[in-house]
Formats: structure tokens, C-alpha cells, sequence
């Protein structure tokens, strides 16, 4: 989170990238996208030293419409490859996003074990309810009973509930925010940033196109109880477990101990500020 | 008799009879001597219990394979007689443990009882049964004792100071015992070291490939454990905090390719090792490095397979997945590691390529490789360039596109953190900065572009020499008659197989390239343009290499295969290479050089 | 002037001009009036807006290709005429949007302005431009009015009954402004359809693979959506339950391949379907499913890689992981689908080898074939046997060996629930009963074993005609001069290239075997065997068929390779045929045909 | 659970096999696998209708030393190849077996959805918090710190909490057993193959050789509190999150519609009961 002093403060739009979103119009991810641009201002992060990275989805185009640097993966990979990024070059701000379908179904399987991990990374999951760019089959947190191309008599399969789920695994910082209101996102996302360790923040982020859920959401999104204990996991739990309504805001947060600090790369080639090396020393330890 | 190598085996219980650790050490006194040496180890499909196998073969000369039959044979229990006297040559040693079994029956060599369960239980040393039998072995095969003492003491005794004394104690009980009941000379001793002969390193393949690797300036390690590949990342766990480097165990293979690519594209070599079937679990994430050029080293140990096979048993059946396993047109540098002391060069090697030309460079090693240990001299890693990859220059800055479609395809990367010039990679299809482009001029360019670069890679490693280039053994190309073209650990048993029957006067000769892919078409060519017969033997079922060459060459070639999760002995290639022989030498000849 | 094919083109915008569902519907209306149909379409990078383009060729003969240049172009706005003029022919028929852009510079054919968006302005039917559209098309050159307001109706009339008036209404709009506007006829009529041709289905590649799958007897699917293979989870997840079938969309590829493998272990038919990322990902349990004998079918519909590349565009570039994408010595059958209609019977295929072999069976389509529609004569499904699995009999209950070394390799595998012979299936080497068995012997045997299956499939298929066998277009082989020698989609192409050649008197053939894996050698060979040159046209870079066929054959391949995510088009067929054919056809006879 | 009416009583040991396990003296697998006959054998399945399903470990070669039907898989693939066995036939009683690493690791993305799908399965998860095939190395569940060969210096990754990760991903059945205490064990094994749905039991079975916990859990394993309602997800929760003891007995029950209720294979081919079909009245809809 480097600044560069000479450069004048940054603005949103300097964070716009050449590269058109090609999303549909009202797409809520327009939201969340605004949203990043106006938290990476308020942080004047150096464009140079962010990295945005993602998997395959409608949101995982995110990072071409950032002017810094980005990486658009493969499918469900996005945590693992941003956590290679961090503990390379721990200066960098790395900033992961994603969809429902790349975060909690093929890449389900890393989220436990980066949040476990605990780099600091900040993991923006645009959830929709749906699998846009597949055009609109069922996705891990779909309704029971939702029917898509791909579920045509109805989802059978109860959907996850993602914010338990990290927090069940673990998570240091726990969010949850609402594409509809891309100011708070956006002061989310700057805790997230700024939280030292891994930080999740689900954004509710509809899907016109396939799922329309922008007033359902709007109708049931409320603010976390005043009394809310952020530093309390089993609180969080419970407000993540309710169905009366759909709390954002800070469901959890607590410090501990990063990834990096414990397996950062000092010896980094292209910094060349590692010991001194030569190989003949190992090699006469097989004497 | 003086013979100038010795092949020895000690099989006995896991768990019990320490078998491993007794070989190790005994390799590594001799060694110490002056010796050259290779192992062998069988493990059991248990974690503990069940019969273990260690073997050490050691010679006056280079000993690139695990040769034929036993000389010696030293069998802790009767399981172990049971399982290896068909190996034992008819006029071998055998060793029992007198008292606890019976002298086994039916064999015609000379057969040695030594109560090493006795001598262990009148010491008290209730684990010193292996030193035991190490320090009646010196004795009677007149390996220097001292040395073995001294290996013993500095190798375990850092770790366990208590046990200095019983240690010494057990080698020496072991050592007296000997000398005190068996006059007699045994058959088969080694002949006396050279005494130019500098000791060598002893290490095991995946030893040393960690030791090129970070002689390469590897300083990412990400990797789940696997057999044969785990201590790999046990090795690199140890070695790359204290160079300033990390390692991660991650959740599974998928995700260790994935953190790779991660810290590769932050700008760190890194590299990950894995076997079979974690690199069919690597295959959509190698394709990504391939889309979004990020260079990445992926060791690949092979075993036996398909599936989940046979873990600790090799096999050189991954071939075909190494060159073609992805989807799309994804070609991959292939480089296969033909010797303990090669995995150091190729592990260099490998880096040295991926950085060049950033892309994913697959290091075929196996089983085999990866667990024995053999004498290696002092590897120069001057031999192979340290390079780092091409990043924008200043002049570039203001009209940087990370995707630029060269003459050599190879475009400049900047590193988020180093270079001021932010891209986003991607594994669409895209234009020269990155950004998704699906005309088809573009992606027709694009393809072009990551081809050209491996036409540029087949072109650069034409004519490299060895330690890198093409191995050559026995007599010159253009006199031998039949020659053998080989890849991987099978190099070894070539070797030694070639030199000798070439030193016996055949004309014999034989060609090991490194890498496969690109593979070296025009040197094979001119290798085989006389040759009567090209003999490709290959552990595998499927003639992968053989194919892959005859692909390129259309050369007529003789597959010779074996697929049991074994090695190849000298005795089968050299079986193969006499049917295809028709000039013999001359009997002078012959004789001049079997006695020499 | 009548034509034998017309090829008319739609271009407009996504989500506003109703392209491609307008040009299904045109499509189905003149298949409905006996004419032969090929589509083609390509969708925007875009979700939602983004230019879209569908494309209709029509015949009185069959269309087996999307053909050449444009006859017609209907340019919903000015950027499908900057996206598309350049595909129409210069004499060709323009139609632009009167009122809304001005009519397009620069063209010499017949221009036609028809103020579509004014139309439905006025009748106030703001989604109705595309039928407009259509009604105008009718109209100016007389396709089957009646039949298309019949399809109308019946294709969306059931689900939006509202809106069966404004349709009407919409169509009529259209066709009769023509009708009053336009008199002068155009350049360009269908001939009349053949009488006593029966109307065919009109079905996308992934619709008939479908029908073939549940043919077979396929009860289980389980899928990841993936472009283009999505539509295969949709259609299975229609169809299948009212079947007793099930389907499950599951949380990757890996979980898909292991639920079906989990679903055949258990003796249901099951199978799966992906594009290269998820095929990637399913490279280790097919070698399970291999390793354990268990028959699964998995379905991968090609698009432009490597990586995720261009999902929405076509390329054969996957023949290589089909191949050899598993670690260890894994063969497996690949099929690849050469047509609409051999989907159907492909798929069909599949699982008639998969049961009989209890081996994966890959069949690879790619995303031209996927998602275009083709009319095809109602299949036979009796022309391929659907068939159980050998389980074991009661005699053998006894003394059950799951794995047992047979000749044919194929061993009864016994189905939980349903025989009384419980044993315990494994990815790991096993004996005849399947437990665990490292020895040389057991993994030489097993590995012979699973390599005779794959031997027997290879003598079983020598000679199976189509449509299962080798196709065959153009002059009898032994009068041939040039032969084409293609695979999956770019069959079309060929068939109608060559078949056109012919006809006009030029010695050429073509060969298109479904079976590439075991590759029917001996009749290609004797295909070529008095070919002067033998062409390969494959979309991919690295000619992975034809050094496939190389491989078997040593045949001298002339490769032709297009990489742009666009299938070829006749006319580059042609001109490549042109390139290696001597022999001209006489004067008379070439005219003779070209009238005809 | 199909009961065979003419077979005698089949005892425990009539569900061995013939296969001799292989694992090393004391292991605690040895307990579960003994819990596992008890539980057959109470039960009285029928070999020839009951799969046990493994993955790649030293736990799951279980399968072999069971006599009934078995399918041991690839490393991680459990649950998804034991999810198409019980769809493709749900008069099977399906049993899946695993390690820490084989469920919690590579395979830790299938649970959870697994686990949300609610097929009707048995999970036995044998937790000795390492891996004890590849000899020895940190697993999912090794504590904080844990020296070993992949980890020489410490692990660094926070533990994942098995029972908390498979309750917040909504599991209808969790328990928690002790291969020390087969008994018990046994009874858990029942209840969680009589459960309709999938049934979590993490059974903490260590690992003499590589991770020898047997002292230190048997002073740590009590009970579950007598007061402990398992209808309460989030009494079940805390429970999962104690650190002062291990929990064992049944966390958490509820029985709600399994994924077979909706999928269930009616038309199994070699039943043949399903509807006649003739391809061509699918076929005619394309005209
Ligand atoms: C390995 C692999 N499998 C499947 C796909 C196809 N695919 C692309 S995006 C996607 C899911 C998109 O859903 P989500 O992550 O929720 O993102 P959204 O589009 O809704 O933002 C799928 C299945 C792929 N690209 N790679
Ligand atoms: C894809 C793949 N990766 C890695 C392995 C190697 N491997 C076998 S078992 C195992 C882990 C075993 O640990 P666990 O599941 O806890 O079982 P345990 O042996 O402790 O019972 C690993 C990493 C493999 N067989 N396949
Ligand atoms: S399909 Fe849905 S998620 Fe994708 S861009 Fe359109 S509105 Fe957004
Ligand atoms: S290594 Fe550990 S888990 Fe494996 S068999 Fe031995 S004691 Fe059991
Ligand atoms: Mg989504
Ligand atoms: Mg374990």
C-alpha cells in the first residue's frame, strides 16, 4: 500500500482501465467495479504495486477494467494463484475477485484453506445467486427449488451459505456488502484492504440478465445490529445464519498471524536481496 | 578374487532390521573410500512391517545402473532368502542370521551364518543389529572400517550423541566376529580404489534436482505430497527459508501449480514436483502458464501407473501426457533427467529455459531416480546460464504491450512491484496488451506467436552439448552397427551396457537427449543414418518415446519394453543388442578386454 | 435465377434484434417446406448486447457445409454492415434497415431498404422487428409464407399464447410491405424443393448427441455447465428424469466424472460432457476409470484454446489430450462426430463400446457442431446394437475374480445390488480379484491386460461401415488422384467439396473415419494407396491428426491448417485440392455438372 | 439395508474379508475398522447390497478389508464417486471412508457440497491430523506449529475445524467418535447409517507411526455436555469450536429430503424399470 508522493492524488477514474465492461446494463457488478475504483482512491494505492486477480465469471472480467495490474486465471483458481502473488512480493496490495460459481463451487475447495492460511489478501466475491456468463444455470447459493436451464424442475440442492462458511473455517475479517450501495461497499472494501489477513467480503451483486434480485435484496438488506460484536465468531455466526433478512456490514474481525509472515520471499531474484547463495556449499553437505 | 564391482544386498523387515539406514550408510563409507556407487531400494506397500530391500552396488569405475545379479546377499530373515535367492548368483555369498533362521537350503555358493540377533541381544543393543551386520560385512569384504566408523559417528551421531558409543560398539562386535570365525577368503572382493580418484558426492536424484533448482535461483517452492516426488518439497521445506526463499504445502496439486503461477507471475522462479497423478490433476493450470506465458518449472517423478498404480515402483509412462496433455494447442519444453547428476543440470536447465522463453517446462525424473542414491563428482553449475527473464525497458514504458507479437515471440513481462507498466494477463485469448480479442486474425497471430517461440527454443537448443546436449556412449556413430537410443533413468543401464560390450569390441554405440521436446530430430538422424539397427528400450507398455520419435524421424526403430515397475538390467539390453548384432569381435579382442 | 443453395445472413444486436431466435425459426419453416438447412451463429463476447450474427444456408440438395460467400445479408443495423459486407458477394442482395441508417456506401449488388424498425414502431410491437423481418424475407424470395406463420405459431404460440395475434400481425407487416414496395425480383430464388424429398429433422450437434445418449441407454448424467457444452446438461436435465433418469449439475468437472464414474460402478449407462478446461480437469479420474475398468462416456465439445482462449469459437485442437491426456499407459477410444446426424449415432457408439470394453470412450464434437442445426433424415437407432455390460454368470459366482486375466481381457464385472459377488474396484494395481498386487508379474499381466481390450476393440472395428465406419465422398478411390482425409466437423466441408469436385469431373475422394482411436490404419492406408497426395484440413496449428495418422501409417500427409476459431469454408477446400490435382476434367463434362 | 431372510445372523467377522490390512501395529484405523464390522453386523447389511467407498490414504484402503462391495478411488474423490453410487441405486447402503488429508484437503471442495446435497451417505472420516501414507507429513487438521518433513521449521497453517466447516456447510448429521473407544464408535456408526442423509462422523483415529496422539486425546475426549440438544446448530457449533476438550458423541441431527429423493435413478438399466422409451418420439419433436 505503497504511496508515491510525487504523483497527484489519485482520483476513481484514474483506477479506469482503456478496456470497456462488457457486462449487461444494470449489472450489478457496474456497483461493486465503482465501488473498487473509489476504495482504491481513498487508499491512493500505487497502480504498480496492486494486483487485481480473478478466476473465470461475469465478475472475474473485473480485473481488465482496472488500471493495474491483473490477472485473469482459470476458473476457480483465483485464491490459490493471489496467494502465490502475495507471499512472492508481500509489498504488493493483492486484491481477488470472483463470482458465486468460480469462489464456492469449483474453487470451493481453496477457500478454506486460504482463509486457514490467513494471507492478506482481500477477497471480493460478487455473488449473484446464479452463473451469468454460462448464461444462467443454478450456482451454489441459488434458492432451493430455483429454475434455471440446468435445474428445469427446480433446484434439489440446498444452497451454501457462504459467510458461515468462512467464518466456520476461520476467517479473520468477514464482510458483507450490497452492490446497491456502492458507498458502504466501498468502505468495506477499504476495511478489507487495510485488515491484515486474509478478508472476505461477499458483495450481493444481482444478475439482471438471469436473476433479478435487485429489490427481492434491496426489500430484505439491513444493517448489522448496533450491539453486533465483530470480534465475536459465534455472534457472527448466528447473523450469518439468519432468514428474517440479510445483515451487512463487519461480521467479523479479528488479528492474527499472516501467511506471510511466515513464508515471505526476501530472496526475491528480480530484487536480488536475498543471502548470498552458491550451490557448492549444499552440494558439499553430501560428502 | 578382485572384481571391479560388487553388488550387495541386505533384505529384511521394515521397522525391525533397519535395512535403509544400514545401506545408506554403508554406501556413503564406501564412497568415502574412493568407490563409485549406486543404490537400489524396494519399500513394502505397508508403512511399517513388511520386507524391505536395499542394495548397493559398487565398483573401481562408474556404476550407472543397478547391474545383474547379486554377488552378495545378506538376508536378515527367511522371507528375505525366500524373496531374493533367485537373484543371487549360483556361485554368490550368502549371509544368514545363524542362530535365529536356518541355513538355507538348496544353494551351491558359499553361505556365511553370523548371529546378528545374538551378538545384538548380548550387547543390549536391541536396534544395532543393522551396525552389526555393516561391521561384518567390512570384515569380510575388506571395505575400510575406519572410514565406516567414522561415516557412522558423523552422520548419527550428530543427531543421536546417546548412541555414539553402542553404535561404535555394534560395528565393532559385528567387525570382530567376523575376523574371529571366518578365515577363509571370500569369493568376491572389490578391487582397491583408484587412488586418483577424488571421492564424489553421494547423493539421490531428487537431492540433486533440488540443489539445481536453487542453484537456478528457484525461491518458490509449492508442492502436496506425493511418492516418489514428496521429498522434494521436504528437501525444499528445509533448504529455502534460510536462503530467503518459501515453501508451501498447499491443499492439493491444483493449487500448487496455481501458487506457482502466482509467484511466477510476481516475478520469483518457482517450481513444483509432483508425480503422475497430481499432473493429471496439473494439466488446465500448465495451459494457463502456456495462454498467459508464465514460466514454471514442473518436476514430474514418474511411477507406475495408470491411476493410482504402484506408488513406490517406476515406470516411464508419462511421456505422452508430459508432451500432449493439454487441451488446446499448448506445446510444452520436455526435459527428461538421465542420471542422479543429470536431474542438477536439468533442474538448472529447466529454469534456464522457462525464464528464456516463459513458458512451462516439464522435468520428466522417476521413482527410481528420485530414491536411489549414486556417486556424483562435484557438478560445475557454471555449465548452465543463470538468466532472468525479459522485462520492459524504460523505452518501452510509455507504449508497453505485454502480448507484443515478435519476431522470436518472446515479448517483454513486466513484474507487478518491479516495472511501472501494469498489464493484465489473462488465459483468453487476447490482444498485444492483454486485453480479450476473439478475431480470428488475432488469435490465428497470437498461436503464432507462442509457436514461433518454441520454434525458437528447437532452433537455440540445436547442437547443445552435454551436460545439457545428447549423451554418446561406446564406439563412434559412424562405426558402430547397432545403436540404442534411450531417454530418461534408462541412460544408465545403456551405459554401462554399451561401454562394455563396445570395450569388448562391438560395434555398439548409443545417443541419451536430454530434451524431448523440442526433440533433437537431425542429431537422431545422423545418429542412426548407419546404424543397422536402432534398439529404443522404454519401461512402459506403450513405446511412448519410440513413437514420439519415429513422429519426427520416421527412422525405423526396435522397441525393446518392460513394464513390471523395474528397471531395465544390463543383461536384457545387452540380450536385445545381440539379436541385432552380426559383426563379433575379434577373440584377442575380446579377451584383452574382459580380463581388463 | 434459381439456385441450388442459398446462404443468408442476419447481422443485428444482442438482446435487441432477436437474431438468432428469429433465424431458428426461419430455419425450421423452410426445413418445414422441404428444403435441406446448415446453420451457423456466432454470439457476442458480450452477455447481454454485443454484435450477433446468424447464418442460414439453404438447399435443395443436402448443405453440409456453412458455405462460402453470402447471397443475402440483412444488416439490422450499420455495424453488422461494416461486420459483415465483406462476406457478401459483390452481385449479392443487401437489406438494410430503411429510415434508421442510411443504405450502406460502397456496394454494387441489389440494396433493398425496408424500414423494419419504422414497421414495428408503428404497429407499436417494439420486439417484433426480427418477424418483420422475416415476413420480408418470405416475401422477397418466396419461401413458404404459410409455413412460416405455421411455425410461428406452433414453436411460440405455446409458451407466450399473447402474443400469437402480434406475431401474426408482425410476419404479415413484413411481408406485405414488401409485397406493396418491391417489385422487381431478385437476383437470386431457391429452386423449388424436391418433391419427393420427406421434410428432415432440424436439430443443433448437442440436441442429437442427446437423443443418441438416451438411445444407448444412458440414465446418468452428471455436468458442469461449460460453453459450448452447457446445452448437453440442459437438454439431459429436460429429458432424463422423465425417463427415471437423473442428472446432476455438479461443483466441477471432477465431481461430474467421478459421480458418473460412482453412477457406471453401480450399472447405470452415465456420462458427462465438457470443453477443454474441464476436460483437462478430468485427466486423472479417467485414468482411474481406466485402471478400475469402468465404462464411462465423456463427451468434449472442442472450442479455442489452450486455456479458457475463446470459448464461443470453434477448433479441433484437443485430439492430442483425448489421446494421451492420462499419466501412466492409459489408452482410450476416441470418437469424433463428423455431422449432426452423427452425433446421434456416435454417441451411440460410445456407449456400445464403453459397455462392451468397460473403458472410457471420449467423444470429441466441437462448438460448430455443438450449436448449429442441420436437417438430418430421422436416425435409425437400430443400427447400433445398445448392449449390457458381461457380468458374471452363476457358475462363476463362486469363484469370482473380477480382474480375471481373460483372453479377450474383457473380465465379468459384478454390479453391486444386483450380483451376489461383492469386490472392491481399485485405481491402485491389483490382482485378478482386484486386491492390491505390486509384482512385475501382476502389473504386466493387468497392463497386458487392459492393452488386449484396447487390441480386441482395434480387430472388432476393422471394417464397421458407416454410419458408424469410414465415410466416404467423391470418385471411387481407385480413380482418384487427390484424396482429402478429415476429421470430426471439418467433415462437412470435405463431403461437400469433394462430392462438388466430382461432380464436376475432378479425380478426388475423401476418407472421414469416426474411430480415431484405434485408428482404422489399414483403411486409410489403402485409401492412399494410389492417391498422388493425401490432404489433412484440421482447425488447430499443431496438425495433431495428421501426425496422429502419421504415427500408424508413415503415410506423406499434406497438412492444411486453419487457426482462427472459424470452421473452413469450401472455397479454401478447393483451392488446396486445385494445388495437388494434375489430371483437369474435360470440357463437356464440367459443364454438363455445372449446370446440372 | 435390505435384511437377507434366509442367512443365518452374520457376525462381525463375517464381514472380513480376506485381504490382511496392512496398516502399521497399533494404528488406529484398526478401531474403526472393528467399529465398522460391529455396525454391519448390528445392522445386519447385506453384503452384497452395502459398497464401502474410499479414496487414496492409509485409511482409505479400508475397503479391502471389508467383505462387501468396495471401491477404493482416487485421492480426494470420495464423496462425489459415492454420490453417483447411491443415485445410480439407493437401495445400496453406501459408506464412504477417508483421511484428514483425503476429505479435508484435496477433497475438502466436495464436502461441502456434499454435505448441502444431503445423499444419503455415512462419511468416516479417520482424523490422526496427518498423513500417514505419504509418511508423515502436515495435514488439514496438524495444530499450529507441527514439525514435520514438509514442515521442519512449524506448520504455519491455522488448523481447519472439521466438525464447525461440515455444520456451517449444513450437514443433517454430525458425530464425532474415538477409535479408541470402538464402542461407542460402533453406536455412532449406526445411528449415522440409519440417519436418511448424509451422516458426518469425524472419528479421531491416530497414527502411532507418524503422530502418535493416543494419550493426548484420551485425556481430552469427554462426552458431549448431557444437556447437549443435537436439533441446535448452533449449540452444535460451539461445541465444535471447544478448545478446553474433544466433544465426542452426536453434535447435530435433522432430517430433512435427501438428494436421492429427488434424483433416484428409477430407470437403472439392468433393473430395466423404467419407461419404455423409443428415441424416435424424441426425435419427432424436432420436425
Ligand atoms: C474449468 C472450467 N469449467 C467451466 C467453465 C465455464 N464457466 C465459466 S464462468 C462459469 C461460472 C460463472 O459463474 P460465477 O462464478 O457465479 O460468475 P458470474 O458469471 O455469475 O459472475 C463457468 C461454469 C470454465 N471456464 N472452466
Ligand atoms: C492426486 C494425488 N495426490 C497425492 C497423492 C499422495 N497421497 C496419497 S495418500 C495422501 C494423504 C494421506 O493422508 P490422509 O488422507 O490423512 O490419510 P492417512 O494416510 O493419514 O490415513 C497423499 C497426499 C495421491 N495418491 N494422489
Ligand atoms: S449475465 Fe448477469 S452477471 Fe453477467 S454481465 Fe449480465 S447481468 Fe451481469
Ligand atoms: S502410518 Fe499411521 S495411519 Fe498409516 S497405518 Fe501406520 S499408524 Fe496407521
Ligand atoms: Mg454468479
Ligand atoms: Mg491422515
Amino acid at each position: 500500500m505503497a504511496k508515491d508522493s510525487i504523483q497527484p492524488r489519485r482520483l476513481p477514474k484514474d483506477y479506469k482501465s482503456e478496456v470497456k465492461p462488457t457486462w449487461c446494463p444494470g449489472c450489478g457488478d457496474f456497483g461493486v467495479l465503482a465501488s473498487l475504483y473509489q476504495a482504491l482512491a481513498q487508499l491512493q494505492l500505487d497502480p504498480t504495486k496492486t494486483v487485481v486477480v480473478s478466476g473465470i465469471g461475469c465478475s472475474s472480467r473485473l480485473p481488465f477494467f482496472v488500471e493495474t495490474y491483473g490477472f485473469q486465471t482459470a476458473h476457480g483458481r483465483v485464491l490459490p494463484v493471489a496467494t502465490g502473488i502475495k507471499i512472492a512480493n508481500p509489498e504488493l496490495t493483492v486484491i481477488a475477485v470472483g463470482g458465486d460459481g468460480d469462489g464456492f463451487s469449483i474453487g470451493g475447495g481453496h477457500l478454506v484453506h486460504a482463509v486457514r492460511r490467513n494471507p492478506d489478501l482481500t477477497y471480493v466475491v460478487m455473488d449473484n445467486e446464479v452463473y451469468g456468463l454460462t448464461k444462467g444455470q443454478t450456482s451454489p447459493t441459488s434458492p432451493l427449488g430455483f429454475k434455471t436451464k440446468s435445474t428445469p424442475f427446480g433446484s434439489a440442492d440446498a444452497p451454501i451459505n457462504p459467510m458461515a462458511w468462512a467464518l466456520a473455517s476461520g476467517v479473520s475479517f468477514a464482510a458483507r456488502g450490497f452492490s446497491g450501495d456502492p458507498k458502504q461497499l466501498a468502505e468495506l472494501i477499504v476495511e478489507g484492504i487495510q485488515h491484515p489477513g486474509f478478508a472476505f467480503i461477499q458483495t450481493m451483486s444481482p444478475c439482471p440478465t438471469f436473476y433479478n434480485t435487485f429489490d427481492l435484496w434491496r426489500a430484505r438488506i439491513e444493517d448489522l445490529p448496533p450491539d453486533h460484536d465483530p470480534t465475536d465468531r459465534m455472534q457472527a455466526l448466528a447473523q450469518a445464519f439468519r432468514d428474517d433478512a440479510i445483515p451487512v456490514g463487519v461480521f467479523y474481525r479479528e488479528v492474527r498471524p499472516t501467511l506471510e509472515s511466515h513464508t515471505r520471499v526476501s530472496a526475491h531474484p528480480l530484487k536480488k536481496n536475498g543471502p548470498e547463495f552458491d550451490v557448492r556449499s549444499l552440494l558439499e553437505t553430501y560428502r | 578374487m578382485f572384481v571391479e564391482t560388487l553388488l550387495l544386498r541386505m533384505g529384511g523387515e521394515s521397522g525391525i532390521d533397519n535395512v535403509i539406514s544400514a545401506g545408506d550408510i554403508l554406501t556413503l563409507s564406501v564412497a568415502r573410500s574412493g568407490y563409485h556407487v549406486h543404490t537400489f531400494r524396494t519399500y513394502p506397500a505397508e508403512i511399517k512391517g513388511g520386507p524391505v530391500m536395499f542394495q548397493l552396488r559398487a565398483g573401481v569405475r562408474p556404476v550407472p545402473s543397478l547391474g545383474d545379479q547379486l554377488d552378495v546377499l545378506l538376508a536378515f530373515n527367511e522371507e528375505a532368502w525366500e524373496l531374493h535367492h533367485q537373484a543371487l548368483r549360483p556361485d554368490g555369498v550368502l549371509i544368514y542370521d545363524l542362530g535365529e533362521h536356518d541355513a538355507p537350503q538348496g544353494f551351491n555358493g558359499v553361505t556365511y551364518g553370523i548371529p546378528l540377533e545374538r551378538l545384538a541381544r548380548d550387547l543390549n543393543l536391541r536396534k544395532g543389529k543393522n551396525l552389526i551386520a555393516l561391521g561384518a560385512l567390512c570384515s569380510l569384504f575388506g571395505f575400510d572400517f575406519q572410514e565406516l566408523q567414522a561415516t557412522v559417528k558423523e552422520k548419527w551421531g550428530k543427531a543421536r550423541p546417546e548412541f555414539v558409543e553402542s553404535n561404535r560398539i555394534a560395528l565393532l562386535a559385528g567387525y570382530q566376529w567376523v575376523k574371529d570365525h571366518i578365515q577363509e577368503e571370500v569369493p568376491y572382493r572389490l578391487a582397491p580404489p583408484d587412488p586418483t580418484h577424488e571421492p564424489e558426492l553421494v547423493m539421490s536424484g531428487n537431492q540433486a534436482l533440488v540443489a539445481g533448482a536453487l542453484a537456478a535461483g528457484c525461491r518458490f517452492y509449492a508442492g502436496y505430497p506425493i511418492t516418489p516426488a514428496s521429498d522434494i518439497l521436504e528437501e525444499m521445506a528445509r533448504r529455502l527459508p534460510g536462503l530467503g526463499g518459501a515453501v508451501l504445502q498447499t491443499e492439493d496439486e491444483i493449487a500448487a501449480i496455481s501458487t506457482v503461477v502466482g509467484a511466477s507471475i510476481a516475478g520469483v522462479k518457482a517450481m513444483t514436483a509432483t508425480s503422475g497423478p497430481g499432473f493429471s490433476l496439473m494439466q488446465e493450470m500448465l495451459g494457463l502458464a502456456t495462454m498467459a506465458e508464465v514460466p514454471v518449472v514442473v518436476v514430474n517423478a514418474m511411477r507406475a501407473g495408470p491411476s493410482t498404480g504402484m506408488p513406490t515402483k517406476m515406470e516411464q509412462s508419462d511421456l505422452n501426457i508430459a508432451l500432449y496433455g493439454g487441451h488446446g494447442d499448448a506445446p510444452r519444453i520436455v526435459l527428461a533427467a538421465r542420471s542422479v547428476e543429470d536431474c542438477f543440470y536439468q533442474a538448472m536447465h529447466a529454469f534456464y529455459l522457462s525464464e528464456t522463453y516463459q513458458m512451462p517446462v516439464i522435468l520428466l525424473t522417476d521413482q527410481s531416480l528420485s530414491h536411489r542414491t549414486e556417486t556424483v563428482p562435484m557438478p560445475d553449475p557454471n555449465l548452465v546460464p543463470v538468466v532472468e527473464r525479459l522485462r520492459p525497458s524504460p523505452e518501452e514504458y510509455a507504449s508497453y504491450r505485454r502480448y507484443a507479437l515478435t519476431e522470436s515471440g518472446v515479448s517483454p513481462m513486466a513484474v507487478p512491484g518491479i516495472d511501472p507498466t501494469p498489464f493484465t494477463a489473462t488465459g483468453l485469448e487476447h490482444d498485444e496488451y492483454g486485453a480479450p480479442n476473439y478475431t480470428p486474425a488475432m488469435h490465428t497471430a497470437q498461436l503464432d506467436k507462442r509457436g514461433r517461440k518454441f520454434e525458437v527454443v528447437a532452433e537455440a537448443l540445436c547442437g547443445i552439448q552435454p551436460p545439457l546436449g545428447c549423451l554418446s556412449y561406446g564406439v563412434p556413430e559412424e562405426e558402430a552397427e547397432v545403436g540404442v537410443l534411450a531417454w530418461g533413468s534408462t541412460a544408465g543401464v545403456v551405459r554401462e551396457t554399451v561401454e562394455e560390450l563396445a570395450a569388448e569390441g562391438y560395434p555398439v554405440t548409443a545417443l541419451i537427449p536430454a530434451v524431448i521436446n523440442p526433440l533433437p530430430a537431425q542429431r537422431i538422424l545422423h545418429f542412426a543414418r548407419n546404424l543397422k539397427a536402432v534398439i529404443v528400450p522404454e519401461v512402459n507398455r506403450s513405446r511412448q518415446f519410440a513413437a514420439w520419435v519415429k513422429a519426427h524421424t520416421e527412422l525405423p526403430l526396435i522397441s525393446v519394453n518392460k513394464y513390471g515397475g523395474l528397471p531395465f538390467t544390463p543383461a536384457e539390453i545387452r540380450a536385445k543388442i545381440m539379436e541385432f548384432l552380426v559383426t563379433r569381435p575379434t577373440k584377442e579382442l575380446a579377451q584383452e578386454v574382459t580380463y581388463g
